[in-house]
């Protein structure tokens, strides 16, 4: 990969599309849900890089979708161990890898109510890689123990799991997750240490270097922007309008 | 005794098993206070405009399932004061926002929550479609999802060593009500790749369906279609519903109209605005 | 580097990701030696070009599971030794009677038989399919299919009050071999109605199809084919084999060769005649 | 219907079907199995009699079959309470209404091997009303038990059962099945009571009284010859052709 340009010619959702496509690595097939465009750049870049490797599904899709069994498949796919990657964010995620999809305060009288678990409490347990990715990083997102765990970060060594997170990527910085903790990895340009620290609520291991995010190379942003970008157009038209300047005309493409 | 009936007349004879409702209203009639009613999620056809119906009709007290989730055919129903009891894994607008009357009905305690997980919806539905009374189900212990459900219990896999493993108990909707893309005289309805919708027929006692148009001849009669066919005798009732999702979409017929559904997030957001978007959307028939 | 991947470009490396198998015999390869093998029913796409070319290559000690039952295909593996274990709900040739090498093989001991009903087989491997370790299933209890199978358990449903119900473990096959009208390029198989094929699929580590056709184009691009069509990445390898269910019959394609099956049921009914027959049909790769 | 004319212009299938006709009575789903063309015969002949009703799935047809959801969809249909008749033989049937598709002889050593149970062992408990037919009723086929039970006749109280057999149809009489006995309900034309046990190695009831079958009557014979028949060639052709004298081009009627 080319080294960036100092300037910084890549916006926010390009830099973290970049963090995640290399979070990916190499596998047979990636699934991205409804509300989730910066990993579905990033999912897309890697098949464009694999030459078509890996299975991209695009939950909300029709074109990136290879489902044909209803909205059980995904579920089922991943428990038959054939769904590497999947992308969960949260309301609330904790030091320790759960994550609250449901409601603040008490689930009885809940201060704040969010959408509902979807399909976190099974797809976090069996899914290899689940990549957290939370584009809000305070103290209100980033909580030393969520209100309500919609699925667990890690289970007691009897519980069947073959899956669980192994990143966190915020707009601040990328934590990885290994043994029940997240550990500082890198910080995005423009962003600091400290600041990553003061706006996390959580605790966190901070190795005595944590180096700079690298940036997107050119070729990734020339082939996130001309090639891929195009691709999101039907699912996230918003998205794709909004970072890439695509209109609804590149759907056709 | 000799007259026999002509094979031209059986065909005749058979197409009268099957009779088309009149409206939507008629179709919708077995959805009594008080039923269980399982819907689809937001992509596998929503019957919108049934919806708006019931609505009109005043049902009361349901049991919503959504499978797995829904869009603002549930924050309709709940706004409306429709739903006792709410069953899904999420009610969210997608990206117009979160679901307001769902929020708000959670925040005041308007309706009874059941939280799930999707495959968990999926896997009770599919209990129900066996005739067995549970469904075993990986992930979910640990999860708070599993502690508020009392309904679902742990066990010890028998097949394993100290390896538990959560049952659902079947759900049993008394009516699942869904949209599609065409039916026939004969009550076979073409649902393609939205295979839920044939779970959602096989657990339920009765199905209803609004339909986009009346194909001409048999489903079955063709393989390809056939495929993609969920057969008449579990349906209960079809209406004719031309753009009866909207206005959300119908996978691969048409897309959902995002002007409408940003309206409707914009005045759902309060009391005031939804009664608005009900008097003006919804009782007034404009779209029905 | 500002040189991009073209669309066009795009569409050529996607064809790239799956290869036909150049032969049956390079597309059965995965298939080896003692593994568990799941096949289809007689009217579901019994892939028997496929069979052949694995009797040839001598396969040995397979755990044949045939979903739920099987005819000449079972009768053939049978006769030709190539099976240790079969699991399955039934064995016979229908109309030309009862199948002859199976008959025997269980008579002297030569096979172990593990027999079940077809239900059981198909929740066995819906339990694969979901992930989970065992499926529920009602009936059973009082039969001696359940009494012979100590890796079946019954327990006390924990939603019921002293209601035993039964537990069957997953089947999860290593591979699956079917036989379908076709694929295309992208390793996408269409199946139409014979969605146990799609079960076995979803359960087996691998699948492996043989196809009548290549479909130009990719599958999932049209909604009607698409219902009908089991995605790519659940196959492993596709062998193109015109007429590769003979002389068994691929509905709504081919219906199956009558005069044939008689003859074998004739000729395998004792054991030079069944050698005659292998020699004449199967070594002979006249029918291949 | 009309009084049987005296002399027999019918055919022992014929009266057969006519029998399981009755049997079948006013329900909403009858499913025939793939070896029983005279229930298939029986079901059609409902059907046309209903005016389309009830829905008879000949699972091995193609025209006459309408699930699509693959080889499950019997069993789950019936499980959910929506197939209302089926029809089970058996190598042996016992006076306990238990039937043996499997072996003759000890399990492990089995003397005669027959095809296997099929789904005898779940729509045995699940289907409402099962008809049993065998047409060769001798004391080899109706024992007094069966070596081995692929389905039990009845089951403890405790056991989950919506269904179970309901008569025994044989060449020579018609059995109804009730507490756990069979009751002899009536005797073909041309068989006597004294025959019937003499080739019955079962118990079973025998009231004061036994009527003959009646036979049936010439529209019954005239919509199963000019109906029917041509409808089963399909899927039982040589049956069609025996029987009824039906070739191969009527299957395109």
């Amino acid at each position: 990969m080319n080294a960036a340009p100092r300037e910084r010619n890549f916006r926010d959702e390009e830099l973290l599309a970049d963090v995640i496509e290399r979070l990916i690595g190499d596998v047979r097939h990636v699934a991205v849900g409804n509300a989730s465009p910066i990993p579905a750049t990033a999912a897309l870049l890697v098949r464009e890089r694999g030459k078509g490797r890996p299975y991209v599904s695009l939950l909300q899709s029709r074109k990136h979708n290879f489902f044909t069994d209803g909205a059980r498949e995904l579920f089922d796919c991943a428990g038959q161990g054939r769904i590497d990657v999947f992308f969960l964010s949260g309301g609330q995620i904790d030091g320790q890898g759960n994550v609250n999809l449901v409601s603040t305060g008490d689930y009885a009288h809940p201060k704040v109510r969010f959408p509902g678990s979807f399909g976190s409490a099974y797809l976090y347990y069996v899914v290899p890689k689940v990549i957290l990715f939370r584009t809000e990083h305070s103290r209100r997102t980033l909580v030393s123990r969520v209100d309500f765990i919609s699925a667990p970060g890690t289970s007691q060594a009897n519980v069947y799991r073959s899956g669980g997170p192994i990143a966190l990527v915020t707009n601040r910085c990328l934590f990885s997750f290994a043994n029940g903790r997240f550990v500082l990895t890198s910080v995005h340009p423009g962003h600091t240490i400290d600041e990553v620290v003061e706006n996390t609520g959580f605790d966190f291991e901070k190795p005595a270097t944590v180096p700079q995010t690298p940036a997107p190379s050119s070729e990734t942003l020339a082939l996130m922007r001309e090639i891929v970008a195009p691709q999101l157009a039907e699912v996230y038209p918003q998205f794709a309008m909004q970072v890439f300047g695509i209109g609804p005309a590149a759907f056709a493409r | 005794m000799g007259k026999v009936v002509t094979a031209q007349h059986r065909a005749i004879v058979q197409a009268t098993m099957f009779q088309l409702a009149k409206s939507i209203d008629d179709a919708i009639a077995p959805i009594v206070d008080g039923c269980m009613l399982v819907v689809p999620r937001e992509v596998s056809g929503v019957p919108m405009a049934a919806t708006r119906a019931l609505i009109r009709r005043g049902v009361k007290r349901l049991h919503l399932v959504a499978l797995p989730t829904s869009s603002m055919q549930a924050d309709l129903l709940i706004g409306t004061g429709s739903v006792e009891t709410l069953e899904t894994s999420a009610v969210s607008l997608g990206e117009f926002g979160p679901a307001p009357r769902f929020a708000a009905a959670i925040i005041s305690g308007a309706i009874k929550m059941k939280d799930a997980t999707c495959p968990a919806l999926h896997a009770a539905l599919q209990a129900s479609e066996k005739g067995v009374p549970f469904m075993p189900l990986r992930g979910l212990i640990g999860s708070d999802v599993l502690k508020y459900r009392n309904d679902w219990k742990v066990i010890d896999s028998p097949f394993g060593n100290a390896d538990p493993i959560v049952l659902l108990p079947a759900i049993k909707p008394d009516v699942a009500l869904i949209h599609a893309p065409m039916a026939d005289q004969f009550g076979n309805l073409w649902i393609g790749r939205q295979r839920e919708l044939a779970t959602m027929a096989h657990a339920a006692d009765k199905t209803i369906a609004t339909v986009e148009k009346i194909h001409e001849g048999n489903l079955l009669d063709d393989p390809t279609l056939a495929a993609g066919t969920l057969p008449g005798f579990y349906i209960e009732s079809i209406a004719l519903a031309e753009r009866g999702a909207w206005p959300l979409g119908l996978p691969d017929f048409y897309v959902a109209d995002s002007d409408h559904l940003a309206e409707y997030a914009r005045m759902a957001a309060t009391t005031e605005g939804f009664a608005d978007y009900l008097e003006r959307y919804v009782y007034e028939r404009r779209a029905a």
